[in-house]
């Protein structure tokens, strides 16, 4: 145990000192607006009325757009690792969960379209959205097990790229309309980012269910 | 230096991106395709890689501002000399594996998430190379290691998936220390792209902690000792096709990021000590690595401890970049002849170990002699590890040298020269038995097609010896920070 | 100075405070759940450091919530894959902690 | 013709670079058969191409320079001829017609064909890949036109005859090429070293820029003086020598000492800075040189096997030149002759030596005075009989010595009396040869067809290449001052053999084969015995090594390595990594913080 013991007090050492360094310098972190100012200089021309969605979606969609790619490489990656223990190994019994369930998921698909719908104006966007329409996915695998993902494995796997097909064909078509890659024309911005989103908020819940699920899902075991 | 903005149009660096990135996707929807939609890749990302290089080679860096936005508001793709060097090596590496996959895999169980994850880590790789964004980096480090660490676990069995786990779990470290550095950044001066940053950042006590957090955080992902133990196990126990990726192609991608902030952001940090510490570190993995190639009784590992040895010289672009301006290339240029070798060696040896059934290397010699053709390959590139002439890794090894020298910090000359010898002591344990009395016998049935793309990609690591000129000229057309390194 | 307002100040405190005990956790606690839980507190550590750099002066600078908002998100991602693999490791390995030495080969 | 320059020079070492990468991919065809025309370029190039002609190729390595100048026409020549001659030979000498007997020198893969079945065995074709591989750098090196073409073709042929060494794989054979290539292996880290030393000073790879250029570093001038001396068979750097030529079949030894030796010779005059501060390197050659000369007569005298003997003659001729080359180092004013002289020298000898050792091989058919026939005029123009080759270099070293620029006198007297040891030294091969006894079988007229090629290129090489130095030595006092050591060599070689006959005495064997690597063998194989605790009897370094391999070395080695695997293990625990990390991030902090103030 003498190891062990002296690896944690040299850890605990380090990281305190490693804490300090890092407090004493931010404390001396300058005041700044950063990039507030070009952001609503070029607000007019993103398309969005909302900053935050700007960026993410306009101004940095690339990050954006690989930040899909990440949701979706983890979904292949949970895939390839192949199932473990289906999770839940069986349903919840009983009526209150699926009564509630009932009423739960369609607000829940509600509330994801609202809020990325009213992304492009106001505090929301897909990744909001999305995160809503992945827990209502979550407590349907929760309540029945078995049932959900019935669905075929093309369209499954479609649908769960669907966020970054969408973007890519956005972005390729800015590439090709002389805007850059991943730009938008200024007229059809608001619309294709309204496309972007929808398709990434699917995407989302989707991809966070699949996460969820291990990867993969009933049916989906051979995928040769 | 001329840079050719070019944010309209069709830009090659937006294609080096888009190519793999369309076929990751592809895969992923049809992974029985996967081999075919490899193979298109490949051969269309070497053509766009080497449109841009030539691009570079006559027009200089170009400069793709993402989305029309133009830094700092925007994202810019970075497509200089360096960044066309890193992503020719890895069209050509990627190229010659995915050959080697396709009778690999084959049409073995499984075989569509090979594919599936292999052409989305080419994917983060080139677009990694590309980005200019010290966030966007983060996110395309991050790609880079989701996929590489399940192609180590691709390989089932508990030490793959131990060693997958070790490698995912230092990553992340790796990954926030480096994003930690990112977020003191942008407190610091307000910007991510790394051509702004370079022109406002002032050596102090945040800089230097940016400095240490993303190096040590690279350093990691780098396997640069003492932080290389994932490596080995890593690296040894993947599948023989992810094996070469991993490490000819994954460990330069940290290792080139390092770099890159070095050039651009750290210039005016990069002091004498700094040289003496990660160069120590470097002449130390050398000598480390080298005895535990010794040490290694099965094939994979051994190859592995190798990289462990040959990734020390990589730090020595700290001491290089001080003593010698420019210095830094004849690491870059050692960066490729290590991928060319090493992806070699670890071919013949995926091949080695599927024909015999297992990878001990005191009973290899039977089907290396019955294997000429990966015996023979394997042979050009343990000599190019050692560095012998004809092989890209002698103009590695005379370009360190001379930059040793030129600069006056002539012990890394003795460091590269020690570590040949070493490199040329294993290097003989390998072949040696090849030559031993006895009969041949090829083993188990091959696909002849991972043969061939082994000697295919041994003799790109000869051809790398002719291109010692070319390369360094191309290096030349870097986008650096005002240090102007 | 950012640090004249307090809260800005505890911010950037406690972002470098979860930081350094993600890193903690992270080191030495056996538990490979606990030390992806480690990660994420690690990441929120950033994060927290990240936002603190949007309170300007006079503008709500909108980039620091952008990158944490992707920042998130990969986060997530990289979580479920260590949780994946967690799983697989103790399925291989009959326990979720990494082994103190390397296998022998 | 000037447009067919760059691919005919780059063709010169290609084509049998080229045809080692087919045979080595082939592996079991027919195509060894081709060995020998891959010197044609070679040949065709020396005799064709104009003196001067060079070619820039600026996108292989870092810019690569291959140039024909006078010495290396020369010497492009005789390599050639002598690489395409012992090819020749070798295809009758390792081939199928040499049947059962020579089954043994293939290697163990032949053991399971039918003696005179058609020769395919990997073995072979391994033979002819190594040689090829050898002759493109040997060839190469000679056009090389910078440092790094000429390292490059250096370490080729020297890396690549540790093949030829060892290809008989015999213990006697592994031993001979462990120290060829240990050796061999801090040459080129010397070479390579102080070449980059040179690079750096001057500036440029070329090598016209380092002569005119490079400041005299004595540094440099040392490594190039081990790398390229190990090579030359510098005295004390000369223990491979001995051990590897009789070990390697016999056309590999004909390229090894004819051809390959002269490589450092090569070196030295293209690269070793001139200057006053290297006056002392032209002083030391002179001194080992001349020593050399002596010691590879006494040392060669006492061997009994042939190839021995050839192997210290051409320690002693390779001395003669060194110390011609370092006498033109310490009088630059006689520098332009006497390298043009030192380079007709190694052609000269390249021819004989080359000649000789192909008698060696023709010896195991033809027994009796018959050889006599074969190596009598080769011996005798190494020994410097009139209207031969030896003849002419001989006179030609000694001319420039004797003009008033410089008293060389003592040095004069000993070359003279070494060319009397020369001569001694032929005697007593002549007699070992004369020894061997058995059944004579066909001589193949692809073995005597190359020696007859060397002995007349050999006769016509001065008249043709040099015809005004012929001329000159036709002189009486010339003709007198070469023939008389050469009778004093004769006469008392032939006393001593008549005096041994009748009264029976055998040659005592005073000196060893690898003269002082054997008694170091000793020493090693004492000290690892009274030291290292190694049981049993150990005669020599090399059964004490090997002893060593069972038990000491390989305890100590295994000590080691299982203390680094012990590192290693603690290494990739996870805590220990995690605390490497954070002590690497406060230290790279702490050190840039420190360095920085």
């Amino acid at each position: 145990m003498s190891r062990p013991r002296l690896s944690h007090v040299l850890t605990s050492l380090l990281a305190g000192a490693l804490g300090v360094a890092l407090v004493l310098i931010l404390l001396e972190l300058p005041a700044h607006s950063g990039l507030a100012e070009p952001v609503t200089e070029a607000m007019d021309r993103s398309g969005v009325g909302h900053e935050v969605t700007a960026v993410l979606l306009n101004f940095r969609g690339y990050d954006t757009f690989l930040e899909l790619a990440v949701l979706l490489l983890a979904v292949w990656v949970a895939w390839s690792l192949g199932r473990q223990d289906p999770v839940p190994a069986r349903s919840v019994r009983g009526p209150v969960l699926r009564g509630t369930l009932r009423h739960l998921v369609p607000v829940a698909v509600l509330t994801g379209g609202y809020l990325v719908w009213v992304g492009a104006s106001t505090t929301g966007g897909a990744f909001q959205g999305g995160a809503v329409l992945g827990a209502a996915g979550v407590m349907l695998v929760l309540a029945r097990p078995r049932s959900l993902p019935r669905v075929p494995r093309l369209g499954l796997r479609f649908v769960v790229a669907l966020g970054v097909l969408v973007f890519l064909a956005s972005g390729v078509g800015g590439l090709l309309g002389g805007h850059g890659f991943m730009g938008y024309h200024p007229d059809w911005a608001y619309a294709l980012i309204v496309a972007v989103e929808l398709a990434a908020a699917v995407s989302i819940g989707l991809g966070l269910v699949l996460l969820f699920l291990g990867g993969r899902v009933q049916g989906d075991d051979d995928d040769h | 230096m001329p840079i050719a903005g070019l944010t309209g149009g069709l830009s090659w660096a937006a294609l080096i991106v888009i190519v793999p990135l369309v076929g990751a996707l592809l895969t992923g929807l049809w992974p029985r395709a996967g081999g075919w939609v490899a193979l298109v890749v490949a051969l269309l990302t070497l053509g766009t890689t080497l449109g841009g290089a030539l691009h570079v080679w006559w027009q200089g860096p170009e400069i793709h501002a993402l989305g029309g936005w133009e830094a700092p508001l925007g994202i810019a793709l970075v497509l200089d000399g360096l960044a066309a060097f890193m992503l020719l090596l890895t069209s050509v590496v990627g190229l010659f594996v995915t050959l080697y996959a396709l009778g690999y895999v084959g049409r073995q169980e499984r075989s569509g998430r090979f594919w599936v994850l292999w052409l989305w880590l080419w994917a983060a790789m080139n677009a990694l190379y590309l980005s200019g964004d010290v966030f966007n980096l983060y996110v395309t480090l991050e790609l880079v290691v989701l996929a590489s660490v399940a192609l180590v676990a691709l390989a089932s069995g508990g030490p793959a998936l131990v060693a997958s786990m070790r490698y995912l779990l230092l990553s992340l470290l790796g990954s926030l220390a480096y994003l930690m550095g990112v977020a003191l950044l942008y407190g610091a001066y307000g910007a991510l792209d790394l051509i702004t940053l370079a022109e406002q950042v002032t050596p102090g006590h945040l800089l230097m902690m940016v400095a240490a957090l993303m190096t040590v955080g690279l350093m990691a992902k780098t396997a640069l000792f003492p932080l290389h133990g994932w490596l080995a196990p890593g690296h040894g126990s993947a599948p023989a096709a992810a094996s070469p990726i991993l490490s000819a192609l994954v460990v330069k991608v940290s290792f080139y990021l390092m770099l890159r902030l070095w050039l651009t952001l750290f210039p005016d940090l990069a002091t004498p000590a700094l040289g003496v510490l990660m160069g120590g570190l470097g002449g130390a993995a050398v000598i480390w690595g080298g005895i535990m190639a010794m040490a290694a009784d099965r094939l994979k590992p051994f190859v592995a401890y190798s990289t462990v040895a040959q990734v020390g010289y990589l730090a020595l672009f700290f001491p290089f970049m001080l003593a010698v301006p420019g210095g830094w290339r004849a690491v870059v240029f050692f960066a490729a002849a290590h991928a060319c070798a090493k992806a070699t060696v670890f071919m013949a040896a995926g091949t080695l170990q599927r024909a015999a059934g297992h990878d001990r290397m005191s009973e290899l010699a039977d089907v290396m002699r019955g294997r000429p053709i990966s015996s023979f390959a394997m042979g050009i590139a343990g000599a190019g590890l050692v560095g012998l002439p004809f092989t890209g890794g002698f103009i590695a090894k005379w370009l360190l040298v001379e930059t040793a020298i030129a600069g006056d910090v002539w012990p890394w000359a003795v460091v590269v020269v020690v570590g040949g010898l070493l490199a040329g002591a294993y290097v003989f344990r390998l072949l040696g038995p090849a030559f031993l009395a006895g009969r041949g016998s090829p083993g188990r049935p091959i696909a002849g097609i991972m043969e061939w793309s082994t000697l295919g990609m041994a003799l790109v690591s000869i051809a790398l010896g002719f291109a010692g000129a070319a390369s360094l000229q191309l290096l030349d057309a870097t986008v650096t920070g005002p240090g102007g390194l | 100075m950012i640090t004249e307002n307090l809260v800005g100040e505890i911010y950037l405190v406690c972002g470098a405070l979860l930081f350094v005990l993600g890193v903690h956790a992270l080191v030495v606690r056996p538990h490979l759940l606990v030390k992806v839980l480690a990660v994420n507190i690690m990441g929120s550590g950033v994060f927290m450091v990240l936002l603190t750099a949007a309170s300007g002066p006079d503008l709500i600078d909108p980039v620091p919530h952008a990158l944490v908002i992707t920042g998130i998100v990969v986060a997530v991602c990289a979580s479920a894959v260590a949780l994946a693999l967690m799983l697989k490791v103790r399925a291989a390995t009959g326990q979720a902690r990494l082994p103190s030495e390397a296998p022998e080969d | 013709m000037s447009a067919a320059v760059a691919p005919w020079l780059a063709l010169i070492p290609g084509m049998p670079l080229l045809l080692a990468f087919l045979l080595a991919l082939d592996g079991r065809g027919a195509l060894w058969r081709l060995t020998p025309l891959a010197v044609l370029p070679a040949l065709l190039g020396a005799v064709l191409l104009p003196v001067g002609a060079s070619a820039e190729y600026p996108a292989v390595l870092l810019g690569a320079e291959l140039a024909l100048d006078p010495i290396g026409r020369g010497l492009l020549l005789v390599t050639a001829l002598l690489w395409g001659a012992a090819a020749v030979f070798a295809q009758g000498y390792l081939g199928g017609s040499a049947g059962a007997g020579v089954s043994r020198l293939i290697g163990s893969e032949h053991r399971h064909s039918r003696p005179g079945a058609a020769p395919t065995e990997p073995g072979l074709v391994r033979f002819h890949v190594f040689f090829l591989l050898a002759m493109a750098g040997n060839l190469g090196l000679i056009l090389a036109g910078d440092a790094m073409v000429f390292y490059a073709f250096f370490a080729l042929m020297s890396l690549s005859s540790v093949g030829l060494v060892v290809h008989e794989r015999t213990r006697e054979a592994w031993r001979a090429g462990w120290v060829y290539l240990g050796m061999t292996m801090l040459g080129e880290v010397a070479l390579f070293s102080g070449l980059v030393l040179l690079v750096h000073g001057a500036g440029g790879h070329s090598l016209a820029e380092l002569a005119s250029e490079a400041p005299a570093s004595p540094l440099a001038a040392a490594l190039l003086l081990i790398g390229l001396g190990i090579k030359a068979g510098l005295l004390p750097l000369h223990l491979w020598l001995p051990l590897a030529h009789p070990a390697a079949p016999t056309p590999a030894s004909a390229v090894l000492s004819g051809a390959m030796i002269k490589a450092g010779l090569l070196g030295w005059m293209r690269l070793l800075p001139e200057g006053e501060a290297t006056l002392w390197v032209g002083d030391l050659l002179v001194v080992l040189g001349l020593l050399g000369a002596w010691f590879g007569v006494v040392a060669g005298v006492f061997q009994s096997r042939p190839k021995t003997i050839l192997a210290y003659s051409s320690i002693s001729q390779m001395g003669l030149m060194i110390a011609g080359l370092g006498v033109a180092i310490q009088v630059p004013a006689l520098a332009p002759v006497l390298m043009a002289v030192v380079g007709f020298y190694a052609m000269h000898h390249g021819l004989a030596k080359g000649a000789l050792f192909l008698c060696v091989g023709i010896a195991g058919r033809v027994r009796g005075p018959w050889i006599l026939a074969y190596v009598g005029l080769p011996a005798l123009a190494l020994a410097g009989l009139p209207l031969t080759s030896g003849w002419v270099a001989k006179t030609a070293l000694k001319v420039p010595m004797e003009g008033p620029l410089a008293d060389l006198s003592v040095v004069l007297w000993v070359l003279t009396l070494a060319a009397a040891g020369t001569t001694l030294l032929m005697v007593r091969l002549v007699a070992v040869m004369l020894r061997e006894r058995g059944p004579s079988r066909p001589l193949p007229l692809s073995m005597s067809m190359p020696w007859l090629v060397l002995v007349v290129a050999g006769v016509l090489l001065p008249w043709f290449w040099v015809p005004d130095w012929t001329e000159a030595s036709l002189d009486a006092y010339r003709l007198w001052s070469v023939l008389w050591p050469m009778l004093l060599g004769l006469v008392v070689g032939l006393l001593g053999w008549a005096v041994a006959r009748w009264r029976g005495w055998g040659m005592p064997g005073w000196i060893p084969e690898g003269d002082v690597w054997v008694p170091l063998e000793r020493l090693g194989g004492w000290w690892l015995r009274v030291f290292g605790g190694v049981p049993g009897r150990v005669h020599s370094l090399w059964d004490g090594v090997m002893e060593l391999l069972g038990e000491g070395v390989r305890g100590f080695w295994n000590g080691v390595l299982a203390w680094a695997v012990r590192g290693e293990r603690r290494m990739v625990q996870w805590e220990v990594m995690g605390v490497l990390f954070l002590g690497l991030v406060l230290g790279v902090f702490l050190v840039l913080a420190l360095s920085l103030g």
